[in-house]
């Protein structure tokens, strides 16, 4: 290490931008004195094709193995440089960014003499790093081109045709023993009322078409590992039957499942029902209620369920209508808390209950309804009058939950839930179908209670996600990952739980010996592990703990600043 | 050189508080040219190690800035940013270094008044706690090789 | 020092190639590639920049138990500090645990501070800003903090040590001006600032008016007593351990009885460097009712607690932990008793690691007289 | 396998873009303004996370400029598109910028320099940028451009500083517009959403009172890089506004002006009340609603935190009028539930949450795309196709298809991605 490398260092004047304020001829004379550097240049702007030019015969004529740029932001222009050193033969985890404009020459402009000090500060900061920079290698993995959607419900089936469309080979796992979900327990779908079941039917028979979609019901995943690109499933049939097979995403669309009242407003599954209950009477054409009242948020909004289902106004104005519909002399009552009809279909369809006659009555959670055996009695927020109303049915709607299994799932894949065990995305704004982890995704009610026009554009999207993996050969890391010196390492595992991406695992390597592996496709390069590592074993590579001291040195070490 | 230049060393996490720099260049505010940033890709990056090197060599304060709670490009760096900052402050608390002049921060891409107005803010703090007891001490140590910069242990 | 000199100082020219070394080593039994023969046929070779530049300088624990062997009487860890010293000096440094909070730490108190270290210090406790005795606490207050999250409350053996002083009759000077002892620098081949705290240490104990300096943690006390002379000539005053003045004072303190049974580990400096193998065990003995129970390896052959100088504390640390732990559970003693506030955190650390493997409890040798002297 | 057009660079059309480009498919990302971002690069923070936008939007843009398979066209439209699924032909206008995208690196030199000040349309006129200028500090491409309207030198051929001050002789006034031609197996639109203009609605007082500003504008008002530095002040006196009422259904739910319901503004108004609360605790809120609707994950969760930790007060009524008293407080008049009697309330600063509604120009700009709007003026979708428009190859997504949040935003686009890049395969 005593023998440094050649390093060049170009100063951009940025026009006047940086020269306006600094002493770029001050800066580049001071770079040439500091140690290691070989080579100094200055350009007007460092970015233009002319100092691209520049910087890349320099690589070959002088001889340069790294090279500083003092110049900008690295977040904007370290890929236009990083790039003008790989095409010039150069690793390029050999440059090195030197922000003079945003942090020196724009913000102390009333100082030149500070800034052109400060300037040459981070120049100094800048070569001390450069010094130490390693070549990396950003790794390539193979991607197996198939995906593994868990759920064969509505949502599950339309991403696997949306993928096995588009040439990738699809394992459709679902628990029950036929594919469609809950859809086939509904009657009719809002706003449009048509009936569910020819559209269930129709994307079963789609999926049973499609060569490319290998169906497994009444299936459970046995076992999933890998990582994004290669991942490696066994899934068990009902009889215990093993089957194994690697894909390159997966996408989990579980769904949910509807709550039951047991307890609540006197359900008892006869006269007081729920929504669902309600379709399956409408699917058996047993409908002989002239007096419905429907009872809202029954079990949500509440304490210990404190979310809105989202989908139960909806719901509930598509059943009322349905009443009309089969007995237009009914008298259908929603007792409600707030009408979650939004947007411009649902806040219509809204309207188009109360033309049918429906009344909604609104009621506050202080005074609940209450259903005795004749009549159910409801404080009217607005008449600010108790309201007794006789019904020949009650219908509970009851909020969507977790389905079973999911928190079982959620471990085998690694991905987390939320406290009501709807799985939780990587960003709730961002990246509403991504899991932290790489390639796995999420889509549906699994993820949250969502309209079935959601739900769909969700599989889609989902779909979407998983195609932008399962469509390239391989997947790169980048060259700014952790790596792990395994004699350094004491396997304590500091470093697994710290790391939210799941890239570092403890592996034996001689028997009572563990230590800690980086899969580098894994890891996003954060370092967190690097700093909870008790033995140095682990390495934050491009921001080392020599490269990152080094520059501490740099800053504080000889006039500068003062 | 009147006034007392302190001599202030900034982590800055690559994705909130770098970007909130450049923000505060781009809209040309202006702030005392006493601080040196350095840039990482997570505030949890930073080790108490970086900080008491800081120090060590005479820095007159140390700044961690990253992403706001709940903002953090890896879900929960800035948080073991906290665990850092707080054990290394309780170690300068027994050194009998002002804990003062550490400060932990956070600062988004879109706060670009925020950093500049921090970088003064601390500047002035600091230069009311006076230069830092190692001041003195290690000037002119240009170019000392890093700490942990052992040969690369092929294993 | 050239290494013609280290070779010549360390009795390295004496090596008979018979490999007692590498037999013995600790290290050597879990990292076969190590051998501490072949680490000074390097430098015998005339090839010193392998040894500078190979991860095994750093590799040595210092323990000395190669030494305790060696039938030519080969001062392997002087060696190995000497190599570390002029490998330093190209730059080249092992790689330090915990981010090297220590080597920072002992940088700075090696200059111009003015620290607030003895918080520790309960009211219960009599101690005194000048006087005869000086306690050398070490960087016990420092540990608490680096290693909070172990559970290990390192500044309790201090309490427990003045509160054994204050039995038998000494009002120790702690001070807040006391400095790192170094040793770990030394280790790391720091030698200039191993110096400066030296110089600082042995002033500030001077200016307490001291006439003895008391130490229960056996690295100051081996620091003091075999490598300050070297560096900063003779001491001003006289340094003892702890255990020493205990065991000249048994009869003066009255211990209620323990029915335990304990095991000690020596610590490397306490007994090999030091040769004191029998004052914690005679301290230990005299707790009525209490049992000593050795361990397969005990005083000179001893095993280290598999890491020094807070620098490579990799598996192969983990491992000679582990060894000396199944060790001590083996002797069926519910408490491992160690002298040392590191061996305590670096098997703290193990133990951490290990899980459910071990029903061991670590004590350290102060903690468990004072418990003694509480149930009066 | 053909390229894809993607019409308008808001979130939705980033996030198509970035998913089809990951597909390997070359897109072609037309943007109407001189910067992609769309309405987020506005917003201050977003619900229910109060993320900071900036610090999630920038990277995705950056991404855009960056990807190999993304070619932006921003300052441009779309003026014709022939051809149907699988082989269109679009024609996109670029309007000149008077500035070289080569040459120009964004320093704002010339900004600095150029005489002409203009209301900054991005900070809702808050505050006056100059003819010559960058859309917003992290606009992608970070390159500058002439308002032509506005340009001494273009209005009456004297000035140029610019000209003098640029050392990357970067202006270039010779510039004209170009007509690019592309041909494309699908469409994706986001071309977003506007804001209801409320000054039809002269009962609440915007305009009128000066201290009843818009939701947007208050998102301006209270963004760190915004013209007041982030703090909250009255248009009026400069004064900090300490109670605000936040009005909502301005527009939205009323046959009159827009049947719909604009779906986030219950959030958007709680996260704003909640960000008036930590940008200074004295901070007082009232938010005046209908119904509230906050069925979105961790919405509900969000607004009773919104209640207890920031003290925001949920009023349940729809606000009639909004009058001025003598220091310039808006003074909201609304029917106090409990009592049904009317009440008022005296606030620092109301803010009127306006409706989502289609774009001025979705209209022309559906004729153009050959698909159809529905009721509202939307982009037509149906509920089991919910992001193919009229049009087999022609996709939507965003806000232009109806209200929708941002995750629904982007959860949109890619499947509008997943749909389009379903006609692409040969």
């Amino acid at each position: 290490m005593s023998d440094r490398p050649r390093v060049g260092v170009f100063v951009c004047h940025c026009g006047s931008n940086i020269a306006g304020h600094v002493d770029v001829a001050a800066v580049a004379e001071y770079a040439r004195s500091l140690p290691g550097v070989v080579f100094v240049q200055r350009n007007m702007y460092t970015c233009s094709d002319a100092g691209l030019t520049e910087i890349k015969t320099a690589i070959t004529d002088q001889g340069l193995e790294r090279v500083v740029v003092a110049a900008c932001t690295p977040r904007t222009h370290e890929p236009l440089f990083r790039g003008a050193c790989r095409e010039a033969g150069m690793n390029p985890y050999l440059f090195e960014f030197v922000n003079i404009r945003d942090q020196c020459s724009w913000v102390h402009m009333r100082e030149p003499q500070a800034a052109t000090r400060k300037a040459q500060d981070l120049v100094r900061m800048g070569v001390a790093k450069a010094c130490l920079l390693q070549p990396l290698e950003e790794q390539e993995v193979p991607v197996e081109p198939a995906a593994l959607v868990v759920g064969g419900g509505m949502i599950g089936m339309t991403a696997a045709l949306n993928l096995a469309n588009r040439g990738f080979d699809v394992k459709l796992v679902e628990r029950e023993p036929e594919l469609g979900g809950l859809l086939l327990r509904l009657d009719k779908l809002y706003p449009t009322q048509d009936d569910a079941l020819p559209l269930v039917e129709a994307r079963i028979a789609e999926v049973r078409r499609n060569p490319r979609i290998e169906g497994f019901t009444d299936s459970m995943l046995n076992e999933v590992k890998g990582f994004v690109g290669n991942y490696e499933v066994v899934v068990k049939d009902h009889e215990g039957r093993l089957s194994s097979f690697t894909v390159g995403a997966i996408i989990v669309a579980t769904g949910a499942r509807v709550f039951i009242p047991e307890g609540l407003y006197g359900y008892d599954g006869q006269r007081v029902i729920t929504q669902l209950e309600l379709e399956k009477r409408f699917k058996e054409r047993e409908i002989d209620a002239d007096r419905v009242v429907m009872i809202q948020c029954v079990g949500a909004r509440i304490p210990e369920r404190p979310y809105c289902s989202r989908i139960c106004c909806t719901t509930a104005i598509k059943n009322a209508l349905e009443i009309k519909a089969h007995r237009p002399s009914a008298e259908v009552y929603i007792l409600y808390r707030d009408t979650e009809t939004q947007g411009t279909r649902y806040e219509a369809y809204y309207t188009r209950a109360r033309e049918a006659g429906i009344q909604f009555i609104r009621y506050s959670p202080e005074r609940p309804p209450e259903v005795s055996a004749k009549r159910v009695v409801v404080y009217d927020e607005l008449l600010g009058a108790k309201l007794g109303i006789p019904y020949d049915l009650v219908v509970l709607s009851t909020p969507l939950v977790a389905c079973d299994g999911a928190s079982e799932l959620a471990q085998m894949l690694k991905v987390p839930v939320d406290e009501h065990g709807f799985f939780l995305e990587a960003h709730v704004k961002l990246r509403p179908l991504d899991f932290a982890t790489d390639g796995v995704f999420v889509a549906g009610t699994a993820r949250w209670p969502s309209h079935l026009e959601e739900t769909i554009t969700q599989a889609y999207g989902a779909a979407a996600r998983a195609a932008t993996i399962l469509s390239k050969d391989h997947v790169t890391s980048s060259g700014v990952v952790a790596w792990v010196n395994e004699y350094l390492c004491r396997g304590c595992g500091a470093c697994v739980e710290v790391c939210e991406f799941g890239a570092s695992s403890l592996v034996q390597v001689s028997p009572g010996v563990e230590v800690a592996r980086v899969n580098p496709v894994m890891c996003k390069g954060c370092g967190a592990c690097a700093s909870v590592c008790p033995t140095g074993a682990m390495t934050a590579m491009h921001f080392t703990d020599a490269q990152v001291t080094a520059m501490v040195r740099a800053a504080l070490s000889s006039e500068s600043m003062s | 050189m009147g006034e007392f230049q302190p001599r202030i060393v900034v982590f800055a996490c690559n994705w909130c508080s770098y970007a909130g720099a450049d923000l505060a260049g781009a809209s040309r505010m202006q702030y005392p040219p006493t601080t040196r940033v350095i840039r990482v890709m997570c505030s949890g990056r930073v080790t108490p190690g970086f900080i008491l090197e800081a120090f060590r060599l005479g820095a007159d304060g140390v700044l961690v800035t990253g992403c706001h709670p709940g903002d953090c490009h890896y879900i929960s760096g800035n948080q073991n940013a906290v665990a850092t900052v707080e054990k290394t402050a309780q170690l300068l608390r027994l050194l009998g270094i002002e804990t003062g002049r550490l400060r932990l921060e956070w600062i988004s891409a879109a706060e670009g008044a925020r950093f500049a107005r921090i970088m003064t803010e601390f500047t002035d703090q600091i230069r009311a706690l006076g230069q830092s007891p190692l001041g003195n001490s290690h000037r002119g140590e240009l170019d000392t090789v890093g700490i942990g910069e052992h040969i690369g242990c092929e294993t | 020092m050239t290494f013609k000199d280290i070779l010549r100082r360390t009795r390295s020219t004496y090596c008979l190639d018979c490999g007692k070394c590498t037999g013995s080593c600790p290290v050597s039994r879990v990292d076969v590639t190590y051998s501490p023969r072949s680490t000074i046929e390097r430098v015998l070779a005339g090839r010193p920049e392998d040894l500078i530049n190979n991860r095994h300088l750093w590799s040595c624990l210092t323990c000395g138990l190669c030494t305790t062997r060696c039938p030519s009487n080969v001062d392997y860890p002087a060696f190995v500090v000497a190599a570390r010293i002029e490998a330093r000096k190209v730059n080249v440094e092992g790689t330090y645990a915990h981010n090297a909070i220590m080597q920072q730490l002992m940088g700075i108190m090696a200059q111009s501070v003015n620290q607030n270290r003895t918080g520790w210090v309960t009211a219960d406790l009599r101690t005194a800003d000048r006087g005869d005795d000086f306690y050398f606490v070490g960087c016990l207050p420092y540990f608490d903090v680096i290693f909070a999250d172990l559970g290990v409350v390192s500044t309790d053996a201090a309490r427990d040590a003045v509160r054994l002083m204050n039995a038998i009759g000494i009002v120790p000077v702690v001070s807040d001006d006391e400095r790192c002892c170094g040793a770990d620098l030394l280790l790391n081949g720091d030698e200039e600032s191993f110096r400066k705290l030296a110089e600082v240490n042995v002033q500030v104990i001077a200016d307490s008016g001291a006439q003895r300096a008391i130490f229960a943690c056996p690295e100051g006390y081996n620091a003091f007593r075999n490598d300050y002379p070297c560096y900063v000539g003779p001491l001003p005053f006289e340094v003892v351990h702890l255990s020493q003045l205990l065991v000249e004072h048994l009869g003066e303190i009255e211990l209620s009885e323990l029915a335990e049974t304990v095991t000690y580990h020596d610590p490397c400096r306490l007994g090999r460097y030091l040769g004191m193998y029998d004052e914690p065990r005679q301290v230990i003995q005299a707790i009525p009712g209490i049992e000593l129970a050795e361990m397969r390896k005990n005083r000179a052959n001893a095993i280290c607690c598999g890491s020094a100088g807070w620098v490579n504390c990799g598996q192969c640390a983990k491992g000679i932990q582990m060894t000396r732990l199944r060790q001590a559970q083996a002797t069926g003693a519910g408490r491992m008793i160690t002298a040392c506030p590191k061996c305590r955190i670096h098997f703290s650390c193990a133990l951490k690691d290990a899980g459910d493997e071990f029903t061991l409890e670590l004590e350290d040798l102060m903690s468990l007289l004072a418990r003694a002297l509480a149930l009066e | 396998m053909r390229d894809v057009l993607v019409v308008g660079g808001g979130i939705a059309g980033i996030q198509a873009s970035l998913d089809l480009a990951e597909m390997g498919i070359q897109v072609h990302l037309v943007e109407r303004l001189p910067s992609i971002g769309g309405r987020m690069a506005q917003l201050d923070k977003t619900f229910p996370t109060n993320d900071c936008s900036t610090c999630i939007l920038s990277p995705k843009m950056n991404d855009c400029a960056r990807h190999p398979n993304i070619t932006l066209h921003t300052y441009a439209e779309v003026t014709a598109l022939a051809g149907s699924a699988g082989d269109f032909t679009a024609t996109v206008h670029e309007h000149p910028r008077y500035v070289d995208e080569a040459k120009c690196t964004g320093c704002g030199e010339c900004a600095q320099k150029c005489p002409t000040k203009v209301p900054d349309a991005f900070d809702m006129g808050l505050r006056q940028r100059k003819a010559i200028y960058l859309y917003f500090p992290q606009a992608i491409p970070q390159v500058m451009t002439i308002d032509p309207d506005h340009c001494i030198y273009l209005q009456r051929g004297k000035c140029g500083v610019c000209i003098k001050t640029c050392q990357a002789e970067a202006i270039d006034f010779e510039q004209t517009a170009r007509e690019v031609t592309l041909r494309v197996g699908a469409v994706v639109v986001s071309v977003g959403f506007d804001f209801f203009d409320p000054r039809g609605l002269t009962q609440f007082g915007y305009e009128r009172c000066p201290n009843v500003i818009t939701a947007l504008e208050y998102e301006r008002l209270i963004s760190a890089s915004g013209p007041t530095g982030g703090h909250l002040l009255r248009p009026s006196d400069g004064q900090p506004a300490r109670q605000i009422g936040f009005i909502q259904c301005v527009g939205s739910r009323d046959v009159r002006y827009q049947a719909f319901c604009s779906s986030v503004c219950c959030m958007h108004s709680s996260k704003q009340a909640v960000l008036a609360c930590e940008h200074d605790p004295e901070a007082t809120s009232y938010v005046f609603y209908a119904d509230f609707r906050a069925s979105g994950k961790g919405f509900r969760e969000y607004v009773a935190r919104a209640e207890r930790e920031y003290g925001v007060h949920y009023v349940r009524s729809r606000v009639a009028r909004v009058t001025e008293d003598e220091a310039n407080n808006p003074v909201i008049h609304y029917e106090d539930a409990d009592t049904s009697r009317p009440a008022r309330r005296a606030v620092d600063l109301a803010v009127l949450a306006t409706s989502l509604i289609p774009r001025p120009d979705t209209a022309r700009l559906a004729q153009v795309l050959g698909i159809e709007v529905d009721s509202n003026g939307f982009v037509k979708t149906e509920p089991l196709t919910p992001v193919d428009t009229t049009r087999p190859g022609v996709f939507a997504a965003g806000c232009c298809r109806g209200p929708s949040d941002i995750p629904e935003s982007v959860v949109q686009a890619s499947a509008a991605a997943a749909r389009a890049a379903s006609w692409l395969v040969d």
